[in-house]
């Protein structure tokens, strides 16, 4: 990526294609674009050099109404098409949007081998805990119980983390935001879009219509202080109002648990200090049971491993073998007939 | 010894030369008696020698079964003559079998009277017992019927070996090259490809090469010595048209052409693949190239093999992906994908015995229909059948041209039979090979991502990277012109005729339907296509000789048909479609022509013989 | 009115009540409008009156479109009359349009003269620029060929429920019940079904009861007044078997089929589903029946979702597993599984518009060839296929029959128009329902798991926790009657042969194929199969009452199909074969018994109007 | 399960089918059949209760050499199949066994929604590190790096670790074993029998043909005490020839150490105890780098929870909606024609 372009030179306009958008009213899809199409001018990257490609959903729609290149493809293989195209041409900044339905049901087994492979690429997972497009069955990611038009005595099925998942695949960049939020989603993204390999990051999206209100009890405005851990690598694990609680470990049980510092005996130095680049660490977020914990936002976890990309690249260059048609044709042992 | 001849000759005092047009042999052993090695070097010496050839290995079902076990049986035949050779042969007329289990699988096979050439120095009681011998057929008396030679080869082996300082494990491991040695020596052959193979495969094991190439010398010396006392042959060499040779197996000739193609365009190729019997050597092929800029990506399973394939044809590659059997299903709904984004990609299918797993090591033709017909929707693909193994670096390549040209996927139909055969192929030079042209890009101005090339239908293909263009594809229906979105009724129907059209059009550039042997008229023509290219030719050609009223026409292309095969097809009285399936041909010739064909079908695994063809073409012209 | 009847009768003083033989009206409003729901209480009603009707809703591809958009315009559209009905209808007599975007999309359908309800009060300027009007229609005399009826339902149903206490966006939504109860009225209805449908729908919110009824009765009363100056209409109630009726849906009846035969057999059923348009609703309405013992399992995927069908039949249930397009594509590897273990399972297919993700909430019939040839290698399964929405009742029965009689899958196909269409249905008692028999397990002594029922073929089934009957199946070949693990030829080509035959003798069980009007010989045959069904029937009955030599053959059996069909096919000079592909019956035909047939193909992702069909058959007979 | 065998009825005979065992000599799933055949009759479950389900790979041929049903199906959907087997009869002893490949490279969507609903099932992945039956391809658990036929430059691919993914996608229970290590894998499979919900285990299998010795550094028996960490639950994680080492969390770096207790200020207290219903410990003990770290074996993770089955079963019980087929039919407004 030698030539970025000024970043003054694009702006939001450039990426708006001349589509119509066809989401419901309301639905978090919306917020999302308009903080993307804020974003990509910033990223100074050429549009040509911008792919979005995408699965089967509702979310899925993102790549039509982005003015870079495209790919809407088929339901859960957007992580295989995307190792692709990133095999035939390494230059291009991909961009990969799928759904909780897309990227966790039916294309689970593509984003593990994304994943562990470390295909440099950004997968951003709208996960609205429904399918939408398909008018409201459940997901991996809805809740035990949850009563939709496929379960309409509630579901038996035990849900699946998002960034749970991804860690367990080895993935190495992890990280989360919300729809609405546009100031903490732009600079995930910016982490996101610095990240050599995948970088995951799910995305709590409201379904107005399917799920309407999934997230409030940690979005809604009135509690998000309280119920939102905001991550920054270096910094301690605090939030409330006024930073007022933390998190600390348990060396005894091995676990998280909340504390205001200053009150039953402890101070600030207990509270945790966020390692992004610590697994356990990462671990332990996750695995915070919500309500009693908030709920962790921001990078989680990143490590630098080498890309799938660039062991491929590698490979090209120092293969041998034959480095042309014909001594490839003709092969150790031809014989002439005259 | 199908076409024995007469002339005898003595070269040398102590033997018999006789001189033939051909012959079958077959090396039986155990899958850890090395047969496949024998094989390959008795066909570069044959080849050497001048004769055209056809070889077909055939590997055990298991990996590696226990020693002694039927089912770990291991074969590999080769036909060669001093005429065109089409099949390996249907019986041999030599065969050398390395254990009792080796010797009751194949001695069925060996024509009545042929030479049997069995290592005794395997036929232990436990031996006996594994292969299910109740009495030692070497003592038994049923043997009677074959041209019997007993030997210690084990034995043999390890005296001529003894000098080098070897366990007696490795020592035996040698009598592979000591068969070797002999069977040269039968076929007059010389052993310097031989010795040259096994110094470069032991180049950093001297003592290996040495005891080799010890025991190769001593079964060539064991058939000179007296002891030996059969008779030798002599196969004069084909008359083939000059040039470079080398031989080659249906797979590596796909890999080859597939390379070929990405050169000869300009572009970058991208395997997506996962490994499936009896595909997987493609596989190993390509991910060999990667100084010829070859990127092959082992995915996850199939859906992401050709997805991924798909992903680079996007990206402006050629994307491919190859696979068989159950694989291929797995790969329906995302070739709807490329047809519907119209795009680039080849998928190579090398057929395997089905339904489902199936009998992954054996050969099938009964994936055609599926080709055809297998996906949902009005999915329109080109279709490709290969005929040789050597007929596979010219249909992969064409395969890369049609799929760029014309924006398409292409399906390129092998089976297991191609896959593992061999056989002689004059080696192109790069000139020769045809151009594949890149069409230009149209204006930035006004671009619009479906708008078609008028002669062929084909859209732009605009790699991401190009400044300007930036465009959105995807699997919805989309508008005729601008791709973008479209839920429009006429427009559908618009697409699906386009979509249709497009693919058909392929045939303005195909070479109309022509007979390979026969007149273009008369009582009746046999059609095939695919890997019975040579039992078919061979058979009619027989026929034909013979006086009878038969031609034979071979179909590479499938889908769409090549121009003027319905007429040809009227000018016939009957027309016999002999198939390794239930009549898949058959039933497109029916549904298209509406001509009564009538099917002779084989589904065991195995190729057609010769005989069996010759008996129905018979059959069909008696009645 | 595109049959009226000249009877006139006064039954009120204020208003002319015109009899006629049947009618077409169509709903058309924005998403939110309710327009779904006035059109099933609008269809409720006309039941109750005695009438035969067939319905349609035809919905946005979109989630919930925003308000006003054209892609946003929400249908549904209901035919009745006093004799049989067989579609809904080709063009609306009646058109109620709720907004400029439904007035859009909808006005070239009405007929000339026809109908037209248009509700003013959503004609603002911001709604007649999103439905891309630059003058307003009401006023620049576009109208001029309709008999429209402008009003503003809006205010009038506002006005209607102002008694309640209800937000202004609250009483808004009472709209649908206004403009049905003016509906009941033009055709003479009363409003005792949708009132009793309101008060159970609200039983918890009686205000909102309240209102909807207040609403209802306002546009009912609106009709009696003199505002509403039009003539009135009654169309007499049709002749009907007598019987217990019900209105059903394709989706609907296609699950209640598989529990009835479920419940019938004895056994468990469960279904493996994975959510996909317009296929879901079958795993919503099974979802709903676990007090019937129904198991639904929403699979990660479709491959999962066969899968645990297969698994389940491997436990002795019967597996089903229901999808369209793509999914069916997923599906054809395991299916394969199946076929090869013969087990019993129901695949449902219910097609929409392709290829790939194409045209998801539309109808087409382009699934056929890969119902049929859509695997890998020789792998028959039976096809059948509904052709109304209350027949799908009695395929998914038939197909479980089979799967279970034959030990074969079966694939139902249905598609996208039958789904939501829906029809009276008379409803069958349990008594009526054929028996499904339960074959008697075979001795343990000996027992082998593919040893055959000698008329059918089928194997035994013996679902594990079956003492003593301990075996094991797979993928791979298998002995013919142990079924363990065989790669012998010969085997594999009878077990080929035993496959397909098994398959083929499902045809020994079923009538005769026979033509549903006309006689059985004649100038021209007409076959359809699937949805097709209820325009054709109506073309060729209306072409045979002008006296044209023409008949309909439909079929439900695709493979095997029914005996004496080819003989059926000899007897007539023509066959036309109409199909909502490029035609694939018809390629199934020619090949099967090398008929020269003549396709007619719409790929519009609709169904066939009859106009076309008449005129079709029209042509092919003058020719 | 009401009606058991008594144990002494059942002997290995009576699970040994009559089908030739086609492995190649010396491969290490002869070793697992064995310890198998001799475990089930302990079991006391009748024969005819207990499937065995398995993919497409040479350790998928395993249903076969046992004598109770068995069904042999494709390639990587064996979860999916069973889940079907189980919804049809919650009676069963349900086992699958299968590769890394089947698995986890073309099977990982259905591994991971198995183990996410705990369908009451055992998994028995034999993990040799390579494509057996397709002769010796690299598998998503080959590590990084590997020549094989497919990738004769090395891969360029990260390996996933079957129990950290296990273990990712919510599973209930997890452990791991070894092929030739009779005593611990027949203790292993008792409390997979014990356990409620998918058992996931992993059972390091020697290929002696594509991956001969992949696991020497650690099975070799001279390097097997340093080199295995046997867990147990409640005790401490002790491993060396006399216990003489140990694990202890370090919790500045919130990572495992090894420590020899007694030496350098360390003692037997600072030993970690094996907590296994503890996900924070069965995550550092799926993390230790090889060779710095020994391999922890046994039940790394068991926990309780509702399993899909009894989810499902719950729902037939409590349904609501008509209870026979006529009421069905019906529905709530049918009109009658006279
Ligand atoms: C192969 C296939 N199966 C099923 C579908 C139907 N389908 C479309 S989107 C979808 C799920 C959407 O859920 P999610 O990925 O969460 O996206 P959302 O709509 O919620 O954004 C399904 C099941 C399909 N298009 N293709
Ligand atoms: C759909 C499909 N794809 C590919 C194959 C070929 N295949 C058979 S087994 C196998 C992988 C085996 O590896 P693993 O699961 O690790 O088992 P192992 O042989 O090592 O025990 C493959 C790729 C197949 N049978 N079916
Ligand atoms: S259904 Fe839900 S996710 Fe889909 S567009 Fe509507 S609100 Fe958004
Ligand atoms: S190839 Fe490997 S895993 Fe397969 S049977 Fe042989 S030794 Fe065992
Ligand atoms: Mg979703
Ligand atoms: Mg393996």
């Amino acid at each position: 990526m030698s030539d970025l372009v000024p970043q003054s030179q694009l702006t939001r306009k450039d990426f708006v294609s001349n589509q119509d958008v066809r989401w419901c009213p309301g639905c978090g899809d919306y917020a999302i674009l308009n903080t993307v199409q804020k974003f990509l001018p910033t990223l100074g990257i050429p549009k040509e050099r911008i792919v979005w490609v995408s699965g089967i959903g509702c979310s899925s729609r993102f790549p039509y109404y982005l003015e870079t290149y495209g790919f809407h493809t088929i339901h859960g293989r957007a992580p295989a098409i995307a190792t692709g195209l990133r095999a035939a041409n390494p230059e291009l900044s991909l961009w990969l949007v799928t759904g909780d339905g897309d990227g966790l049901s039916i294309g689970g087994n593509h984003l593990l081998h994304c994943l562990r492979r470390n295909v440099d690429l950004r997968i951003l997972m709208f996960n609205n805990r429904i399918y939408g497009l398909t008018k409201g069955q459940y997901s991996p990611t809805s809740e035990q119980g949850k009563i939709t038009k496929s379960s309409p005595q509630g579901t038996a099925d035990h849900p699946v983390d998002p960034a749970t998942f991804a860690l367990g695949c080895g993935g190495t960049f992890v990280a989360r935001s919300i729809d609405v939020a546009a100031a903490h989603l732009t600079s995930v993204l910016e982490r996101a879009a610095a990240h050599r390999g995948t970088a995951f990051v799910e995305i709590f999206q409201n379904c107005s219509v399917f799920n309407d209100g999934a997230f409030d009890s940690f979005t809604d405005k009135s509690l998000a202080a309280e119920r939102q851990l905001h991550v920054q690598h270096g910094a301690p694990l605090r939030y409330g109002k006024n930073g007022e609680l933390g998190v600390r470990l348990n060396p005894r049980i091995l676990a998280l648990e909340v504390i205001r510092p200053g009150q039953d005996g402890t101070t600030d130095a207990d509270v945790l200090i966020h390692d992004e680049t610590n697994q356990t660490i990462a671990h332990l977020l996750t695995h915070m049971p919500f309500a009693e914990f908030p709920v962790a936002l921001g990078v989680l976890y990143a490590v630098e491993r080498p890309t799938y990309d660039q062991g491929i690249a590698q490979q090209l260059e120092t293969a041998n073998g034959p480095r042309d048609l014909d001594q490839l044709l003709r092969g150790t042992s031809p014989w002439t007939v005259l | 010894m199908n076409e024995p001849t007469t002339d005898r000759t003595s070269v040398q005092p102590q033997s018999t030369v006789m001189r033939r047009s051909g012959a079958v042999v077959r090396f039986a052993g155990d899958s850890g008696d090395g047969m496949q090695i024998t094989g390959d070097q008795f066909t570069t010496s044959t080849a050497l020698a001048g004769n055209d050839l056809a070889t077909l290995p055939d590997y055990p079902a298991e990996i590696r079964a226990p020693a002694g076990t039927l089912y770990g049986v291991s074969g590999f035949q080769i036909r060669f003559g001093s005429s065109d050779v089409f099949t390996p042969g249907d019986s041999p007329d030599v065969l050398v079998a390395m254990n009792p289990a080796a010797l009751r699988t194949n001695l069925r096979d060996l024509i009545p009277g042929g030479l049997l050439v069995v290592n005794t120095g395997a036929f232990t009681q436990a031996n006996l017992d594994k292969a299910g011998y109740t009495s030692n057929p070497l003592e038994d008396g049923s043997l009677a019927g074959w041209n019997l030679v007993a030997l210690d080869i084990t034995k043999l082996t390890l005296t001529a070996v003894r000098t080098v300082a070897l366990s007696t494990k490795e020592a035996g491991r040698c009598k592979n090259f000591w068969t070797l040695g002999l069977m040269l020596w039968v076929f007059s052959r010389t052993l310097d490809s031989s010795i040259e193979w096994i110094e470069a495969r032991f180049k950093r094991r001297a003592d290996f090469a040495q005891a080799n190439i010890l025991a190769l010398r001593a079964g060539y010396a064991y058939g000179e010595t007296t002891e030996f006392s059969h008779v030798r042959y002599e196969v004069p060499p084909a008359k083939v048209a000059p040039g470079l040779y080398r031989s080659i197996s249906g797979n590596t000739a796909l890999a080859y052409g597939l390379i070929a193609a990405a050169q000869v365009a300009g572009r970058k190729l991208v395997l997506g693949s996962y490994p499936i019997t009896p595909a997987t050597d493609i596989l190993h092929e390509l991910s060999k190239h990667k100084a010829l800029g070859v990127v092959t990506l082992q995915a996850e399973d199939e859906i992401a093999a050709i997805c991924s394939a798909i992903g680079a044809s996007f990206g402006g590659a050629i994307g491919v992906t190859s696979t068989s059997g159950p694989g291929m299903a797995l790969k329906t709904e995302a070739l709807g994908l490329a047809v519907s984004t119209e795009l680039p990609l080849v998928v190579l299918n090398v057929q395997r015995g089905g339904p489902s797993t199936g009998l992954p090591t054996k050969t099938e033709q009964a994936d055609l229909l599926q080709a055809v017909h297998g996906r949902n929707g009005e999915t329109p693909v080109c279709v490709l059948a290969a005929s040789t193994p050597a007929n596979c670096f010219e249909v992969a390549y064409e395969a890369v041209s049609i799929a760029l040209t014309h924006m398409t996927p292409v399906i390129v139909l092998s089976d297991g039979y191609l896959a593992n055969g061999a056989e002689p192929w004059r080696i192109p030079s790069t000139a020769e090979l045809p151009p594949i042209a890149r069409r230009e890009l149209p204006p930035v101005e006004g671009f619009r991502a479906f708008e078609r090339d008028p002669e062929t239908l084909a859209r732009h293909w605009v790699a991401p990277g190009t400044p300007g263009y930036e465009h959105r594809i995807g699997g919805l229906e989309k508008d005729a012109t601008t791709g973008h979105i479209s839920y429009d009724p006429v427009n559908h129907e618009k697409m699906i005729h386009l979509r249709a059209e497009k693919v058909a059009r392929i045939a303005r550039g195909l070479p109309p339907a022509k007979v390979c042997v026969g007149a273009d008229q008369g009582r009746l023509l046999v059609v095939g296509w695919g890997s019975t290219y040579g039992s078919i030719h061979e058979a009619v050609r027989r026929c034909s000789q013979d006086g009878l009223s038969v031609s034979h026409l071979h179909l590479t292309h499938i889908h769409p048909f090549p121009p003027g095969l319905g007429a040809l097809l009227q000018r016939f009285e009957r027309i016999l479609v002999p198939e390794l399936n239930l009549g898949q041909l058959s039933q497109l010739l029916r549904s298209e022509f509406l001509v009564p064909t009538r099917n002779f079908n084989k589904v065991q695994g195995k190729p057609f013989h010769v005989e069996e063809l010759v008996s129905a073409i018979r059959t069909e012209l008696e009645n």
